[in-house]
């Protein structure tokens, strides 16, 4: 079983991220759970969500305490809080940033792993420059790292789960995908 | 750096709301009870019920305001206002203003049988209603004070709000209770007045305040006053008074009456309507707006 | 003025700290909204003429008066861009946060 | 004063004699006559209280929550209908710890209509967190007023003084009305730890997380469990001041009782009169009857039974899909300590169909010809 | 259809393929999910059936009362204050025999507000004549929203189906939607014995005197009694057509198990991962989760733990002033059997506190090291 | 035995109310629902919330009428119309009338929210008040549509009831339903003429009729009707009908407007009240008069 | 016309016989309401108009139309005295029930 | 323990009739319960109330259903239902009549007693012709026969009762009491 929790802010889908990442994984027979922060979301306050993988289904209704990696949505947000907290040695830490992993200088008993998810969103044409979609590349880049799921699976889902501009999105998650480097 | 005069302040220094609330980026519920303090003052107690307040005030064992609190059932809120004046009454304090401050669905709707039962027992309240047009703390239902046409994620585009908006001030004047008024937050100094007005009079008292919600208006949260001005520009929300349930005061008279459209395109829940749904809009508009002054007319 | 105002945390070591029934006994302002924000307003003074208007519409009272100016207070200010688009004079700018 | 009046006005003396400051009620069948009389005490200032006249029951128990939270004494009366379209506010007021004070008279619920007694209108507010004292007597119903105000203000804890539709409401017995000196010893103004004032603002009832609701409920719970005690120490107080003592349970010959009937309300009165009849006949029956229902009074009942040979729970009532409610309740009371105690459990007097004392010689036959109930429910009086 | 849905939504489709329609609903943190979807497939057709967008909750299930005895099949939705809100309806719904489907999202009852879960909303619901499931899966969440439809309109009495917040209500799960042929198959259009229609003029509800109410009522409770047999008949049907049986209870490891838990919702579920650990550890765990709390299914219970040495039952709710209602009631099933089975009640998780399989561990250990119980309620995990 | 002519009847002759219920001598509620059946016709269904209604028409298990009724919850009335229609509609009867049946108490008061919620959705339903100004089925409590000045089991004469009667027909214009009525079962051929036009309108149609009730106006039994002309004829109880929320048509002008003591005098509940009082009521009356006649104009 | 109707007391011999809801199965005409009445209204035929007036105002039902004449049905009526108020020609006396 | 039935009308005052005499045995230090019949009241049709009257305290809150004593306030009920239901035998039947006791004649395992409280109240001016009110009457009569209360609490307890125009209740009952001869 794998757990693995997201990082990002109020209104900038890091729980349709988490969705799609479900719906890619569930194409390829496996089982997922996905869940939200309990609470109440805010645009631009810091929110999470939860993903739980496994190849048979999944019991455990609990929360997830100790994420086996961590996905960080908005940058920013690793000098507001711990991203680590209860994230599980060897874990990765998948960051949305221009900089190099090695910049970024979190504790080397992660894996740490970033992707420019907002310039490949704006190069893409998904959200505004002010307010760029990056979601979609997100997932791209994840399921990469994590070796979670094939690619196909996940342009499967976006165009299903994304209404809007599925086809931009759907080239941002292989751009993501295909330029990420672990 | 120079220093030539003094800051001009237009409404009352004192806050009693402070910072750190959870409210959304812009929020204009959050203007309305910034100002309404402001013309209250610290004795004042209020009844939230259920709404976005409930959780902008912050949770236990916080709050943001520096007033008394009953966060009281959704339902309730002028009940709870009855209530709560009559024992503080029987406990010695007669000075302390009561007010229920709900949203509209606590008073167009699951609210609307308290309030008009403490309206027609006259309690001495005031009740204030700041009005987002839909259900927004569980996330953008419509109420019955979603305007025509708007979308909800109860009135999907494929089928959005056909029936008007609730006329709730004309419900409330037929109550005839001593004073009913409405104000915008695009206009503090007269929301201002208004309240203060209403804190010296006895009796039921109605305030029905616009305030624009970004988030589930899909508009920009800086537009939140532009917002509050075009609508009584265009007069969507007209400024004025009730007194008594018959003499009608109209506080702002636009000089050119603006169409709606320029208000409507920048909310994104109107995005959908076509021209043949804004034009029958404008014409409500304007047939509410000739009322209304054939109203003012006849005092 | 800034208000100076008890703004920890609150944590309850056991039931017998909780109070009775839910009761506020603390201030939102230990919450630093500050972090919300993705865009900063910057007012440049020079062109301000203490029109107030910034302080009026803020709502998250993130704009007081020092010495009769404006100043934003950044540990709050969740960056609505109110102020900025209600200033007569246009001098305050809405700038990206560094990333 | 010894008088003859109704229930209903009992309940109204019982809350003029309390001193309540705030009133709010709506009238319902077989209520009536307690509002329409504290309506006039209010007019002629017999009592200085605000008698809020709301436009609904939902209104009613709101606007009382409002005035406790002020720090006022706080009452009100409803039934059945009534009772029940206050449900959401009967847990806000307990989740609010807000001693408020109401008499409810059971009735029946609908539909059909019905105005007559059964009990499923007060039972089915068991989850609640509210106190239920039930009566049996229009002089109980005075006395456990004052009491109820006395225990659920030490407790911050609401209260139902519940009283059966007719034959208690409408009934006129003999009463002896206390004196408002010795009442005013024994319950003195009600002075709230906490209260909504703006000397100092707090707000009540905001949003609660995970991480603090637990405590809050835990408290309340732990707060009831200490109401046994308390009504049985106030109770014995209220006799030393009025001669009549108020406990959780009252009996009657059961101390060398092979079979004890538990009953409640009206029903536990007409049960006295069942059992000496059976006494009569040579057979040894007594009578246990419940006051108090909520906190449930687990030690009372268990020290009560423990010579027993066999028990006989008698509901006014049911919980469809399972028993009647104090069956129920006494069965989860006796679980732990019983060694295999015989209970049986009946059902009888739905809608307000007569309870008599030979409906208790058939239970008594019933229970005594069985080794064991072999029926889940046992149905007295119904036409089958 | 394999689908990754949340248990909102699988609400949502549940009242879709059981084709109901009429539905009269009122929004609610955290159920709005499952009215704005349905709003959706009413506005687009993909569902034909009437969405009454009423004021209010209490008007939702007037109207949904209202709808029902016209003939029509009939959903709503809501959670907590909602639920609460209906309660007097809930009564009438009932005691109309009128097959009402409801879903409600288990959310703990302010004040303070809460919107996470607990099941005190549903549960202070269980003396209202209608029938709970609850539910552990959303995949059981669709299945039981239309096995309750059957089983509602074999006996015309209304149903629950209740989900916990968020770790339900909000959780994606893969789900196999079934598809519309077999589940209109299973589940044929409502054709109700009688129905308000001038055709055959009937006054329904009417003034019911002491002479007849009874009879009503205890048929009510006849009929109630049929339910455990009819569930898990129409459980088995479901089985054949869709592969997934649904009974009135779900065991995981409990025929040899030393210590048994009861469990219900998604603590049910979680129990599950548990109960291997503690095998693990080579302690003979089980668990026995109630899908069907209403009717309380006495036999089936008695059943499943008459092997045990131990039984922990495991409340995310409490009846203020007794126990936790599971607790009580799994009491009140096993005395007039258990021949001193020690039966430990737990209570945890109140207010949306997480209950995870360590949970389970303590309550294993606590049983474990005490003979019998010597506490009224053990409390796990509140902060003391 | 002579009989030159036909026997002249103004009003359909069809009965659908039986003999043998139990109202009181001389009930106006009971004249009201036999008036209304005339008008609805069989394809009726009728929601009785608790009101005297719910005993006149009999225990279980009998009636009095000849046409369905869901004797429904005291507060829901509208609300269970609303569902009572959506599901006949859905079972493929779309012709019956969906009637909502309540007393003052049940429209007025604990029933407003419901039926204020119906009337914004528009529902296609018919809502009938039959107004007696108190609660009489539980024993002459006041209501909120119980007039200035009355006793009431209460509002006891030292302390009668002294705010207004709240004002529905105003309250419904407010929610611009497409017709609104007033009646008096003193005029049955006009109540008659009104029902049979609302039947023939769609959405939500509100019907008040003045229906007294000498058990609890302490009134003579066969003054029923004298009293029930009587009102219109002194303006206390205009006859008119509002369409769309605006258009108001008044149905009878009286010639001489008459003053309202001897109104009064024959009902017991006003027995108590002095010169002053009546003086006041008197100008009340007036006043709403004057102000229902500009409305007139004002169209 | 005055109606046939069945008009028999409805006895459930069991609960059996019960049906499952409360609904009504026969009608209150079963209900001989004329032995409230204390007064009884006698019409005066010859002075009669037929303008139909008392049977228009009866509450009860009880004033039938018979070959075009009014005819009081004792059966029913209640004695409340509206039809003898009503009639224009003031032909229908209320006369006390003798004891 | 006696047990006594009132018939009457609605709306002459049948209960306050049980309520007086109630009232008045109370005042002797007896115990009494009276209550009137569990239903709806409506003018003119037939009502009952009922007393129970004993020494010591009553238990029993069943109904009332084979009294010792019947009291009859409107004479015409007789025809209309069988006012001896349930009657014990040897029991008083108390009607208020113009007829002498054996013209009425009830099966004589009854005694029979009657009193002119219609003529006692229009003399009295209690009511009106049309509606005379006569359960102070009645009363009056009733302890006589049954002796079960000194007339002097029947007045006390009529001067507490009655707001309008006790002193002529008073008389009337006084007047009723002397005049019956059982
Ligand atoms: C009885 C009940 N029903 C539903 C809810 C859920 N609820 C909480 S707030 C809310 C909407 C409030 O809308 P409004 O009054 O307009 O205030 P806003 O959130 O828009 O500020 C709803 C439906 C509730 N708390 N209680
Ligand atoms: C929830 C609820 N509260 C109170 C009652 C009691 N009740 C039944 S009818 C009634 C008064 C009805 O008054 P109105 O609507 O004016 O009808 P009327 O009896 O005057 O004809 C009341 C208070 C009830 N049945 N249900
Ligand atoms: S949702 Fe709207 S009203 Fe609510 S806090 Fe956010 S902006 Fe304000
Ligand atoms: S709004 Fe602009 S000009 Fe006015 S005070 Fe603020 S910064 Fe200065
Ligand atoms: S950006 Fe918004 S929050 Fe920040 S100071 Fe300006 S108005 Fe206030
Ligand atoms: S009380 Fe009034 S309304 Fe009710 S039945 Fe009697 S007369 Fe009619
Ligand atoms: S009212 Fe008089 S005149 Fe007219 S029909 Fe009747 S009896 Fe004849
Ligand atoms: S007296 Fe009354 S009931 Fe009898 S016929 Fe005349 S109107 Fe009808
Ligand atoms: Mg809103
Ligand atoms: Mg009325």
């Amino acid at each position: 079983m794998v757990e693995i929790r997201f990082h990002g802010r109020g209104g900038q889908g890091t729980v349709v991220a988490s969705k799609i990442l479900a719906d890619a994984i569930s194409k390829e027979g496996n089982y997922v759970q996905a869940y939200p922060e309990f609470g109440v979301e805010r645009r631009g306050a810091p929110v999470f969500a939860f993903i739980r993988i496994d190849n048979k289904p999944i019991f455990d209704k609990s929360r997830i305490y100790t994420p086996n990696h961590v996905v960080v949505v908005d940058p920013t947000l690793v000098e507001v809080i711990d991203i680590t907290e209860g994230l599980k040695d060897g874990g990765w830490i998948i960051v949305n940033s221009e900089k190099k992993p090695e910049e970024l200088n979190f504790p080397n008993k992660y894996k740490v792993a970033t992707i420019n998810a907002t310039e490949i969103a704006v190069k893409h044409k998904v959200g505004t420059r002010a307010a760029p979609i990056v979601n979609t590349a997100i997932v791209g880049a994840v399921v990469k790292v994590l070796k979670l799921a094939k690619i196909d699976s996940v342009l499967e889902a976006i165009r299903e789960d994304v209404p809007v501009k599925p086809e931009e999105n759907m080239a941002a998650a292989k751009d993501a995908h295909e330029s990420i480097k672990a | 750096m120079k220093k030539e005069k003094k800051m001009k302040l237009s409404i009352p220094e004192q806050e009693l709301m402070n910072s750190g609330h959870l409210a959304c980026q812009g929020c204009g519920a959050t203007l309305a009870m910034r100002y309404a303090l402001k013309a209250l003052g610290q004795k004042t107690a209020l009844c939230i019920p259920a709404c976005c307040w409930s959780v902008i005030d912050g949770p236990f064992p916080y709050s943001s305001l520096e007033v008394p609190i009953f966060h009281c059932a959704f339902e309730t809120a002028a009940s709870s206002a009855s209530g709560l004046k009559a024992g503080l009454e029987m406990v010695g304090d007669t000075e302390t203003t009561v007010v229920a401050w709900a949203g509209d669905g606590g008073t167009f709707d699951i609210g609307i049988q308290a309030l008009s039962g403490a309206a027609e027992r006259n309690d001495d309240i005031i009740y204030i209603c700041y009005d987002n047009e839909a259900y927004m703390n569980t996330g953008i239902q419509r109420s019955s004070a979603t305007p025509y046409g708007a979308w909800t994620t109860t009135t999907p585009v494929k089928h959005f709000k056909d029936r008007p908006k609730k006329d709730i001030v004309g419900i409330m004047a037929a109550h005839s209770i001593p004073y009913i008024a409405t104000a915008s937050i695009g206009y503090p100094e007269d929301l201002v007045k208004k309240i203060k007005k209403a804190k010296e009079i006895n009796g039921t008292r109605f305030i029905h305040i616009y305030a624009p919600c970004p988030t589930g208006w899909k508009a920009r949260p800086e537009d939140t006053i532009r917002l509050s001005r075009m609508v009584v520009q265009n007069t969507v929300f007209p400024l004025y008074e009730v007194e008594d349930g018959i003499k009608y005061i109209l506080n702002i008279k636009p000089r050119e009456k603006k169409p709606i459209d320029d208000y409507l395109r920048i909310q994104g829940r109107f995005r959908h309507l076509t021209e043949k749904e804004l034009n029958y809009m404008q014409q409500e508009v304007d047939k509410r707006w000739e009322k209304l002054l054939s109203h003012v007319e006849n005092n | 003025m800034k208000r100076k105002k008890q703004t920890k945390k609150i944590i309850f070591k056991s039931e017998k700290e909780v109070p009775l029934m839910p009761m506020s006994i603390g201030s939102m302002l230990y919450n630093k909204t500050g972090v919300w924000r993705n865009i900063r307003p910057e007012i440049d003074l020079d062109n301000c003429i203490q029109c107030g208007i910034c302080w009026k519409f803020c709502p998250d009272v993130s704009i007081y008066i020092e010495d009769e100016w404006p100043v934003v207070d950044y540990e709050y200010c969740k960056g609505c861009g109110l102020c900025a688009e209600e200033c007569p004079t246009k001098c305050i700018a809405m700038v990206e946060e560094e990333k | 004063m010894r008088k003859v009046i109704m229930g209903n006005h009992a309940l109204s003396y019982g809350a003029m004699l309390s001193r309540a400051q705030v009133i709010a009620a709506y009238p319902i069948t077989p209520q009536t006559q307690v509002v329409e009389l504290l309506s006039e005490m209010c007019a002629d200032k017999t009592l200085d209280a605000k008698f809020i006249k709301v436009e609904s029951e939902h209104s009613a128990m709101a606007a009382c929550i409002g005035a406790s939270l002020a720090g006022a004494r706080t009452f009100t009366a409803t039934s059945s209908q009534g009772l029940t379209l206050m449900h959401e506010l009967l847990h806000w007021a307990s989740g609010g710890r807000l001693p408020v004070v109401m008499g409810n008279i059971n009735r029946a619920m609908a539909p059909g209509w019905s105005i007559w007694s059964d009990q499923n209108d007060s039972l089915s507010q068991r989850d609640t967190g509210w106190m239920q004292y039930y009566c049996s007597s229009n002089q109980e119903v005075i006395d456990t007023v004052i009491q109820a105000f006395k225990v659920s203000e030490m407790l911050l804890i609401p209260s139902i003084v519940v009283l059966d539709a007719f034959t208690l409401s409408h009934t006129y017995e003999v009463v002896n009305i206390p004196d408002q000196e010795k009442v005013d010893e024994y319950l003195p103004s009600f002075k709230p730890r906490i209260k909504l004032t703006p000397e100092e603002p707090h707000a009540f009832g905001g949003l609660t997380s995970p991480e603090h609701y637990f405590e809050l409920r835990y408290k309340l719970q732990i707060d009831m469990e200490k109401a046994p005690r308390l009504i049985e120490e106030t109770g014995k107080e209220y006799e030393k001041l009025f001669g009549r003592n108020l406990g959780l349970a009252e009996t009657h010959r059961c101390e060398d009782a092979d079979l004890i009937f538990i009953t409640s309300g009206t029903m536990g009165s007409t049960a006295k009169v069942g059992v000496d009849e059976l006494r009569e006949e040579g057979i040894k029956a007594g009578n246990l009857r419940i006051r108090v229902f909520r906190p449930f009074p687990f030690n009372k009942v268990r020290e009560l039974v423990k010579n027993a040979k066999k028990i006989a729970v008698v509901d006014r009532n049911i919980s469809y899909g399972h028993h009647g409610v104090f069956y129920q309740e006494v069965k989860s009371a006796l679980y732990t300590q019983s060694n295999g105690l015989p209970l049986f459990g009946f059902i009888t007097g739905l809608g307000g169909r007569d309870i008599t004392p030979s409906t208790f010689k058939e239970i008594a036959q019933y229970s005594l010809k069985k080794e064991k109930p072999d029926e889940e429910i046992v149905w007295i009086g119904v036409n089958r």
